[in-house]
């Protein structure tokens, strides 16, 4: 029998160009580490069509123990509130290998 | 070279072939990495033959064209500016960010200037291309004060609430400008054409032999196809120009009017340039960046609406430089050559 | 603290020539945006291995207010019924910024 | 030139180290965006010269060539289709499904086919490169119409239920059938081939000159390097060849056989082409489309199996076309010839 | 009203050269399918930055039914074991088609 | 030529503004899939040229060649383990992993190699092309056969714990050994280059005539953008000189100098080659794989530490090779000679 622990699954669908400081962002918090995929979209700041490479998003993926997952919110909804458009929503999964979520990267 | 034989360039051609791709709503697509591989070669092949030419300019010239380089960027985001600003017609931190654009550059219409120089026989210096380098950063810098600058404004006037947003984040935003900065100097653009005129300089001639087919014979292809995509981009963007509005439409072409004015002039007048000289400075002055500028943009005045800039500069600027400005630019520059 | 809000979270992966149509569906019944990754996988309908770009799969993410979820899956099913292959599985997420997700685009 | 030197064309030895590649299962992989990258660089540069030759064509012999293309475009997949419900092995969806495949055409096919006359030293016209553009589209509305008469006759054998579906739907469907429509006549291939045809008609000379290079020099090698990856694509799909049977598999060679017979007789008896002219008719004729039709039938007869009409075309006739299909229609255009 | 049915959905990432393997693993254990998305990302085994094409990630999603996810996760933890960086979580989907996922590929 | 004037090489040049745009920390970046593509053109073009060549080639010699580098791919990997090993500073496994690499080759070395040699109007063989091809292979070969007898050590060391593993999976691993032997010469690199070489050796001179604009005009600027982006790759992994510590680093430089001067004494004493071909069997034994390695150490020795391997071979012992090592191994070969 394999045993599932809970943890939590941020998601941010953001600019490209964004990305960089959302790194930095998970690694002043203490993420364990990430995942970035290349994503178009739509939404209320335009078409993202992903056309030359000139207007791509990105979606990420962090994986966090619940503890670390309000500060990096409070930490998302501050950018927000400059006016940097950041698409947020969270999961529920569940591991097999908590202890690896909870090492800081670097 | 009249105008119309301009719009029978086959790079311009293809121009037109991506807007009509377009709007026939095919279903065409190129590839999104293609376009990005396609500038990095224009910018590569372009460097290597400037610099090869530059190793035997005058100095002088050189530092007096990257002089008037910055004032020509520092200047043009700031008449940028007041002069939407003045409209009423989008907030100071939108008119921030659509100005910066203005005083950057855009290689594909510098290219385009290039053929269309080169088709119709006429020579030109190679001082313009250390000013397409020079000019790509520091309108970037300009828009991050001028945003600065309209948030201390809206602040005043707001009062409380932006202000606390302010002190929150001081020190973030403070350290967000030094990276801002930085980024300005090291973008990826700039890196490819200087460090390529700088090897085109350095290089041994045995060595730059073995590169002359790469960056000559398909040159013109890669710019037709370049041409070929960003006519799609552009046609996407062309859709939008009801959204901005007519004034904001018509800035779009008053700006590179004035820019290609006053770009002519500096080149005929004060650095002294042939009439080919003339209207690629003057190219220059008129084009917006839609490469460089718009991410930066993003990231250091996210308060502003993108689709302002974009269409503005892709869909507007652009097209127009591409098919009308060139050849007016050109036929200035013969006016005041005389 | 940040205050988290349920919504849906519907994914509908399938052949990359799909994409206007399930576009138009999403700006039909009101979704206030969505993202496209480019994906390849197998299934029923054979391998999409996404080689030469010739046979590439999407995988759409729209996060919909629940009252919008059951005409969207209904939309889907009539086009499941069709004949069209969709692979579709909706998924709890929780937001910050509720109101974003019930704006309609456009 | 016998049909063993075609093997020996190097074009056609990236083909099947394409296929050896899969066939020993190595773990080559091109990145999914280069064939259609390699692709959009064929059909311009051949559009370009094709243009630029055609320019000083014969309009009445154009014209006619671009009739009998649609005849083959509207007949052949007919053919085809009642071929295949008589042979009752698939549906009558599928069957048109598959036959609208062979109504439309492969570029690369024939890209193969002018590498071959150009290294036996065969001339040939201009005009089937017309034909090439403008049979891309009329086969997606045959597949379209022939679709929806497959959809009524299982309808009225199945009764109630799927009516029902219909009726839910008449009205989307008719909206469907329309945006189907305006895809097959914008698709991105025809909207390279023709809009390159154009720009290669109309372009300054000087500014063509500047192109030559770009289109002809390095040409051969980006074909080699396309059908190096199609030899992979198709090597896939080759094994799938148990799965469509072995009746389905035969289709997938005489279907091109009766293809290039039309097709090489329409090019020598009634268009009065030379021998290499008949050829590319014949090659245009047996060749079936793997890039726009797919992807149309996914959409517009999403009931039909994609594994049948994929494996076919691409993995039974794109290869049978390309190493023993070329030399044998270029017999016979020689033998109707005499 | 669409019914919707509860399974579950496995998530791996993990460098691009494993695909094979996973492929093989839930072909083995009867997936109907699977999906694979590419992506880039850093954890513990070092930056995965798909530069140049050379150290790309996979994200690979894979809906089962709930008695089968035991022993594919049996046989992702020996993999696991045995030094592949792996990383994994499950999460909770509901689909509209569940018969789909319980017929096994090929 | 001096090694000085290796340095003013546009290729080498190239590679070290990919360095410095990393070092300044510019946003450049080159789509992902880019530099598979334009390895594929590299690989493609030298396998033509290459067979093209050695169908006028000894057999003899050429199998001597052969002989020759599988020495060299097998004793290499093995040399190293032991010096690896002898330093305490990794554990088996990572020396397994590392020391496959040295065995191995990089064509981007090789080709840079070709280029000074070029340059320098130095002529050589093409037996040291066929040398490349064979040399992918073999040392994943040995890699894994490290890797086992490591286990084993450890085994043996550690006890129950690990052996249960084994005993576990000893199936399975028995079936990874069979893909992954499988793996090794089916390598993509490998199927490209000699795919390539048979069909330049078979082809017929008119259709290769019409190939050498694409494989010999653009060559050389294909292989600046190349090290162009192999400078970036490289110096992303230089920062992570701290992390493998000094002795590693050390090892990184003194491994291609071993394999420098007795492949070069191979070359020049045993296979008897001109003074350019030795300098190309030394590349060869100095370069370390980057491309076909390390992913098979990650699937066959996934508990080694990919940074340690990836650093070596990347961030120190590419740029060592690509700056000093060609040139020095150059000199070697003139003093060895005389
Ligand atoms: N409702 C939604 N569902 C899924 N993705 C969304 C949604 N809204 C926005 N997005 C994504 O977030 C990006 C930015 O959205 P916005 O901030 O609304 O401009 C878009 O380009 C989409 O990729
Ligand atoms: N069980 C599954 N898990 C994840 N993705 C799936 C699954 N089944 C199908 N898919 C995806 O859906 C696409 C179409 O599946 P199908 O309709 O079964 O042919 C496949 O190419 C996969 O990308
Ligand atoms: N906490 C995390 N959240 C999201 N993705 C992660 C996380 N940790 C690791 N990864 C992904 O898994 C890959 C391998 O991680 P690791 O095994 O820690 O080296 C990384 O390259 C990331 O793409
Ligand atoms: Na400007
Ligand atoms: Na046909
Ligand atoms: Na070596």
């Amino acid at each position: 029998m394999v045993t599932l622990y809970p943890e939590k699954l941020l998601n941010i669908i953001s600019i490209d160009s964004m990305e960089d400081r959302l790194v930095e962002m998970f690694k002043k918090y203490g993420a364990s580490g990430y995942t970035i995929l290349r994503a178009r979209g739509e939404g209320s700041s335009g078409l993202q069509a992903d056309i030359s490479g000139f207007d791509a998003n990105i979606l990420v993926k962090v994986i966090v123990p619940l503890e670390n997952l309000e500060v990096l919110l409070e930490s998302i909804e501050r950018k927000i509130n400059k006016g940097y458009h950041l698409t947020v929503f969270v999961s529920d999964v569940e591991v097999i290998t908590p202890e690896k979520f909870s090492k800081p990267l670097r | 070279m009249s105008s119309l034989s301009n719009l029978l360039l086959p790079a311009v051609l293809f121009f037109a072939l991506g807007v009509i791709a377009r709007l026939i709503r095919s279903d065409l697509r190129f590839p999104p990495d293609l376009a990005k591989i396609l500038s990095i070669y224009l910018l590569m092949s372009i460097g290597l033959h400037g610099g090869y030419e530059l190793a035997k300019a005058d100095i002088m010239i050189a530092l007096n064209s990257i002089v008037w380089a910055l004032i020509l960027g520092f200047t043009l985001p700031i008449i940028g500016y007041l002069m939407l600003v003045a409209t009423r017609k989008v907030n100071p931190l939108d008119a921030a960010a659509i100005s910066a654009h203005y005083g950057s550059v855009s290689a594909g219409t510098f290219l385009t200037a290039v053929a269309y120089l080169d088709s119709a026989g006429i020579t030109y210096e190679t001082y313009p291309l250390i000013m397409l380098a020079v000019m790509e950063s520091p309108a970037i810098v300009v828009g991050l004060l001028l945003a600065a600058k309209a948030r201390q404004t809206l602040a005043a006037k707001d009062g409380s609430q932006v202000s606390s947003i302010s002190d929150n984040s001081g020190a973030e935003n403070q350290s967000n400008f030094g990276s801002l900065l930085r980024d300005a100097f090291t973008n990826g653009s700039v890196v490819v054409l200087i460090g390529s005129m700088i090897i085109g300089a350095i290089s041994t001639p045995s060595g730059m032999n073995k590169l002359f087919p790469f960056i000559d014979d398909i040159f013109m292809g890669v710019l037709c196809l370049f041409l070929f995509e960003m006519g799609m981009v552009a046609a996407r963007r062309i859709g939008d120009f009801r959204k901005v509005g007519l004034v904001l439409a018509a800035f779009g072409i008053v700006m590179p009017l004035i820019g290609g004015l006053v770009g002519v002039y500096i080149g005929t007048s004060i650095l002294d340039f042939s009439v080919g000289g003339a209207t690629l400075v003057g190219v220059l002055a008129a084009s917006a960046s839609y490469i460089a500028v718009p991410p930066a943009m993003r990231l250091a005045v996210p308060e502003a609406n993108p689709s302002f800039y974009l269409t503005l500069s892709l869909g507007i600027t652009f097209p127009f430089n591409v098919i009308v400005g060139i050849p007016l630019y050109h036929n200035l520059a013969q006016a005041l050559a005389v």
